[in-house]
């Protein structure tokens, strides 16, 4: 059944996977692989650096050089310009050794795509080259205060003073709001608007007096959030990105991004699955013993293996422009509830050392239940779900 | 293969929907059950499925078939889970995998053209233990001049009933192997067995049986191979049920009213529908990788076949127990078509191993926990 | 802390249990002992009797002439009279050897209890003792086709006629409305009162033209259940129990009774424990290869205990007069469905067996998900304890 | 014992009720926890809760306690986790069983005497494995001139910081036994364990410690009996986090609004809080089900106290996760009490064998399976 082109094609992918083994394996330094993820360990950008080693630096510059921060978009706006299937094997090359991401951030996560798509030709060549770069750190502002889930009943307001925007207001859980340079934010630019339009997907620099942000701590001990404060913050007119009043487009569009993201990264669970730490812990002998905690592994292991299938299939239905529009929130719903079933699995395997205050197993035990909370609550999932891929009735 | 259908296979698809939904559709199930007729499917529809080379089209085409792989297979018992098509469908299947396996691909061709042509049932007999359990293999085979005889005992026989042949597993010089042993054959007995979802089910029991092997030394790989081929299929089919019962069910909370409302505006009901809806997304996946991986020859195949199997015999049933809780009395009454898929359902989850089965496999076996 | 007062009655209840004991052992006849329960194996009583066998019928008569079928209800109206410790104490003795319940019947299950609550002196004398005797066999008839579990907008209605009521309607779900003699039911007599109002509580006797009642088969092939239809039926005014318009007080009583009864009964599984038949089907070493199958029967096993405990628990408390009024619901919830995973992993214990479609397995199976739909669906029974026992608002 | 409050019993509950409440709010948990004090526990509170007689209020008034049983214990621990009362509650209840078992009813009222006016804190220290395998008891005893000495290491040790003294397990002559070991005995050593419940735990290790021996002869009977004593008791101090946390939550869902309605509004959400109170219902009945049992000396009592164990780890921590999603963000952030009650949830289920652990204990042990 195959064909003469997919034979080249993957002939070319062959080499393509050789050559990025060989490069990472000599430019990765050793001692930045096969460590735990989280934020100590990752180098987030922006205009004050902060390396977590000096390692991190080399490995990041190393990779910046070639673009591979963001090793799929285009070139022209100083991207990698690999393609899908060559992306993926590099992915597939950097897990191999545990090679950590050069530069985590939200500009490459969500900013970035969402300025391809819905950017104007000077945004793309002023923030995408900055973002390969990890030159400006970005946060993400959608919640306030008394809004939750309910993001179409926001208030921080921007009044149209010609040629720039003055924006206040407050937003909450700004995603690193307290350590980035600049926020994408959904402000309220058309008053006269029916609630759910007149919202503008609106860039701002953090570097002015009118912006001030605090962080808020979770109970895993993370600050990895902010309140973020506007008082007269000034935004310029083309700092909109997509038509003004439409911002919920743009938001949409992030959050499905985001979605997705949060159920496979989540969910599919990378790094050493939870039969080989619960071998590694308890042994097989120990497990023997314990019948009811190695099923909780072994159904894990099932569910697990089942989101990343999905992962893979989302990625061929991609391919073959196949996507259903409910995958991210079918991923978001079911992996977020899977992590949480795993973290906890994973302190019950560490009985009473799970408990120590500042070990890994209790912090990514409390960091579960946020994430079903956080990217539109799992509830607003399943009313997604039910509405428009069931379309079932609402009460009038 | 990619995690998407070919254009062969959507093709495929749309032809199995479009014959089944005109010859089979689940009234006429309803009335072959309600006729009593012991053989339990229908000759008719079963030609038509074999002219459209809807009869194992894992076959490959150096043994007469159609050469689409268990892929096809799975599509095609999908679109009969939609209608609870009744035809001796996945004992061929499952009988192809093993005769092909065992004899080698292409030298299978006379056994394998009549059974894709439907001339011939000949239904698989591996099973011997109430609850599914392939490692016990007590039907023993002695040589006996130029052939073999059979004595032992087999259970859970799909589609034994006034089957033509079947393939039976037996220990041969202290190793598994595979055995044709013909309708007619002395010493034979073939029991009925009256089931819940109204199906073809027998059990053999075999003194002296003349049989004829089919191909030498141990048999191991090839009955994995069709046991896998019969978990992929059955998980396959139980997702085509899953996903009618379900669409049913949806359909049913956007008309019926109680208290004056809709019922389908209760958020309670939509998000066990949002929760049904994920899972069975999540379960597509997992059944099509199952079926490209069988294809594929991947070293995980056996794996996935238990992966699916155990996934959808949970979600199906789960997705019945709503189904009848949902559509409220008319749901659980006879005369409501629910409960045929409820009843099938159950069966299908527990033929080769339920979702106990398959978790344990895959702890012990592909974890090593 | 014991008195004197409590140890002179637990001495009486010594007495009275070794006294019952002997009785039982002596008039029980061993052939209808430890038999399962079902249709074909309980006595129903009725104007036509049928007696499953003669056994059946000579144990009937023994406990009948001591009104044991009946132990607890006040001998001034035909019953036992036994205190409610006396009357646990024969429901274990008559369980430790396995004895059947003489007489099944919704006279005693239903209607006598709301008799003995609601109903006149008159009343009380001329149906009670038909009921310990076993003269009249009842039916309920509640459910309306298309009302399901909305008992409030049911449409059957009875016209005042000075000294009766002309009933016209149909009824669907009424338990055992084609074998019995009599129905209680509700009935719309007051037209114009609103729709929870208006409802009368209305015993009609079957046996005359103007009703018909017919079968209704189920999944499991059973056939409790029929269709009973009113034409012109005719019921005297005296047969009202409580007061005319507030049968829906009487019928909610009833529910209350039938929730706990289909909870205990059903979740707290009388007879063999499923560990038992575990062990005895597939033996230790058998649920050794089965860890999960096992895990599961370990866990049914203790939500069964559970329940168990709840229901002695109800029972203490009643003593103490501390019955919490939603015990009922959350019996006949947690009890129904753990009936249907019960008879599904009894299913699972016996794989391609329990198939058999005359099987008991099958039979038990296909009965348990009715139940989860049955007096007030689970869903009405988590409205109730969401609204009532939570106080969560309804939306406007 | 009925399984209801005697009056007796209900006079203690308002009493503890009303102490906690005064002296003992969250808010004075959350202090001390910023504070960073690493007793974590607060000797004030102690104190009035040992003037009242609610420290280890199952010593029999032989050996100078109330006598009022574990029921007492039971009810009082159910308030402390109302409140998340900071006090070594649990290890007095726990050492109590453990030393009125060693020595005999009436022969220990020196030592339970000093535990229960709280002038002394005995923390029990049995386990030796990070998940919790009471078989496993490395600890050695050699007998020395009059005394025995000890050596091996410990976990887990409740309320072992800074304790006055330990009832340490150990084997002496090929069988289990226990030994009270003063704070200041030689070759003892005490490492603080800092846990996500801001509680005090420490590890042991000891070297030729001397020890005084509690009672003779096999004590297996009375470390399972200590063992559940603090199983029951922790599984009614998740009874009443668990309930406080429910009613918190609860009311939360009448007053939040999103989507312009108050979200208790929504049935999606009512009817997972139906579930929850109907699983909290079942639950309060085994938890009086095992205290009463326990002090009615049943057969079944260790048993129940593996139901109860296995139940409430379950179902508190199920109901904390239930309340971070319906409280939404506020929920999850350090500000907020709920956080609190999540991890003395988790503490609390995994300290004397979580649910799966008692499952099994249940499954082989009771039913045999």
């Amino acid at each position: 059944m195959a064909t003469e082109a997919p034979d080249r094609a993957a002939e070319t992918l062959d080499t393509f996977r050789s050559e990025t083994r060989a490069w990472l394996e000599a430019n990765c330094p050793v001692s930045i692989r096969n460590r735990p993820r989280g934020m100590d360990t990752s180098f987030w950008g922006g205009r004050n650096p902060v390396y977590p080693t000096e390692d991190h630096k080399i490995w990041f510059e190393r990779m910046a050089e070639r673009a591979w921060t963001v090793p799929t978009w285009p070139s022209e706006y100083g991207g990698g310009g690999l393609n899908a299937a060559q992306g993926r094997v590099l992915k597939q090359e950097m897990t191999r050794i545990g090679a950590p991401d050069p530069l985590s951030s939200l500009g490459i996560m969500m900013l970035g795509p969402a300025l391809l798509k819905f950017g104007t030709e000077e945004q793309k060549r002023e923030h995408i080259p900055l973002i390969a770069q990890g030159k400006i750190r970005w946060a993400q502002g959608y919640s306030e205060p008394g809004a939750g889930s309910d993001l179409a009943s926001l208030t921080t307001r921007g009044d149209d003073k010609g040629d720039h925007f003055l924006v206040n207001g407050q937003k909450i859980w700004t995603t690193y709001g307290h350590k980035a340079d600049m926020i994408f934010t959904l402000v309220r630019t058309e008053p006269d608007a029916p609630k759910h339009q007149g919202i503008s997907f609106l860039l701002i620099d953090m570097a002015q007096p009118g912006v001030n942000a605090s962080p808020i701590k979770l109970i895993s001990g993370n600050e990895h959030f902010s309140q973020t404060f506007f008082d007269d913050a000034v935004a310029p007119m083309k700092n909109v990105v997509g038509e003004r009043g439409k911002g919920w487009d743009v938001a949409k569009y992030l959050l499905t991004f985001e979605r997705s993201m949060m159920g496979e990264s989540i969910g599919g669970a990378a790094g050493k699955t939870i039969a080989e730490t619960a071998l590694e812990r308890l042994g097989k002998e120990g497990l023997a013993r314990d019948p009811s905690l190695r099923l909780e592994v072994a159904e894990i292991m099932m569910e697990t293996w089942g989101i990343q299938i999905a992962s893979e299939r989302l990625f061929d239905q991609g391919k073959a422009g196949q996507v259903s529009p409910f995958s991210p929130n079918v991923l978001k719903l079911l992996g977020t509830e899977l992590a949480t079933r795993r973290t906890r699995a994973m302190m019950s395997l560490d009985g009473f050392e799970s408990l120590a205050v500042d070990g890994h197993d209790a912090y990514e035990w409390l960091q579960a239940p946020p994430n079903c909370i956080a990217g539109g609550s799992n509830e607003v999932q399943m009313n997604i779900l039910s509405k428009r891929a069931l379309g079932l009735p609402e009460h009038k | 293969m990619a995690l998407v259908l070919s254009e062969d296979e959507t093709m495929l698809v749309d032809s199995a929907h479009g014959l089944l939904d005109r010859e089979a559709p689940v009234t006429s199930f309803r009335a072959l059950r309600n006729s009593g007729e012991e053989l339990a499917w229908d000759r008719s529809l079963f030609g038509k499925l074999a002219e459209n080379g809807l009869v194992a089209p894992n076959v490959a085409e150096a043994d007469g078939g159609v050469g689409m792989g268990i892929s096809a297979a799975g599509l095609v018992m999908e679109q009969a889970g939609h209608v609870l098509a009744a035809a001796p469908l996945l004992s061929a299947a499952i009988s192809a995998t093993l005769i092909a396996r065992a004899v080698g691909e292409g030298q299978g061709a006379d056994l394998l053209g009549s059974v894709v042509s439907g001339e011939r049932v000949i239904a698989p007999a591996l099973d011997e233990a109430a609850r599914h359990d392939p490692a016990r293999l007590e039907t023993r085979a002695q040589k006996s001049g130029e052939g073999w005889t059979l004595t032992g005992a087999k259970t859970a026989v799909i589609d034994g009933y006034d089957a033509d042949a079947y393939v039976v597993s037996a220990m041969a010089d202290g190793a598994p192997a595979l055995f044709l042993v013909e309708k007619a054959a002395s010493g034979l007995s073939v029991e009925r067995f009256a089931a819940v979802d109204s199906r073809n089910y027998t059990k053999l029991s075999l003194s002296g049986t003349p049989a004829k092997r089919l191909g030498e030394g141990d048999a191991s790989d090839a009955i994995t191979a069709g046991l896998d081929t019969g978990r992929a299929l059955l998980s396959a089919e139980m997702l085509g049920m899953a996903d009618e019962a379900f669409d049913r069910t949806v359909a049913y909370l956007k008309e019926r009213k109680q208290f004056d409302r809709i019922i389908g505006t209760y958020q309670g009901l939509q998000h066990r529908a949002a929760r049904l809806y994920s899972r069975l997304d999540i379960a597509r996946g997992i059944v099509l990788k199952t079926l490209r991986a069988i294809d594929e020859g991947s070293a995980d195949a056996t794996w996935l076949a238990s992966l699916a199997k155990a996934t959808m015999t949970r979600l199906a049933r789960d997705v019945m127990i709503e189904a009848m809780q949902m559509h409220g009395g008319i749901g659980v009454t006879d005369d409501h078509d629910v409960g045929l898929f409820v009843k099938r359902t159950q069966a299908a989850g527990e033929l080769l191993g339920d979702d106990h089965f398959h978790t344990e496999r895959l702890a012990a076996g592909k974890w090593g926990l």
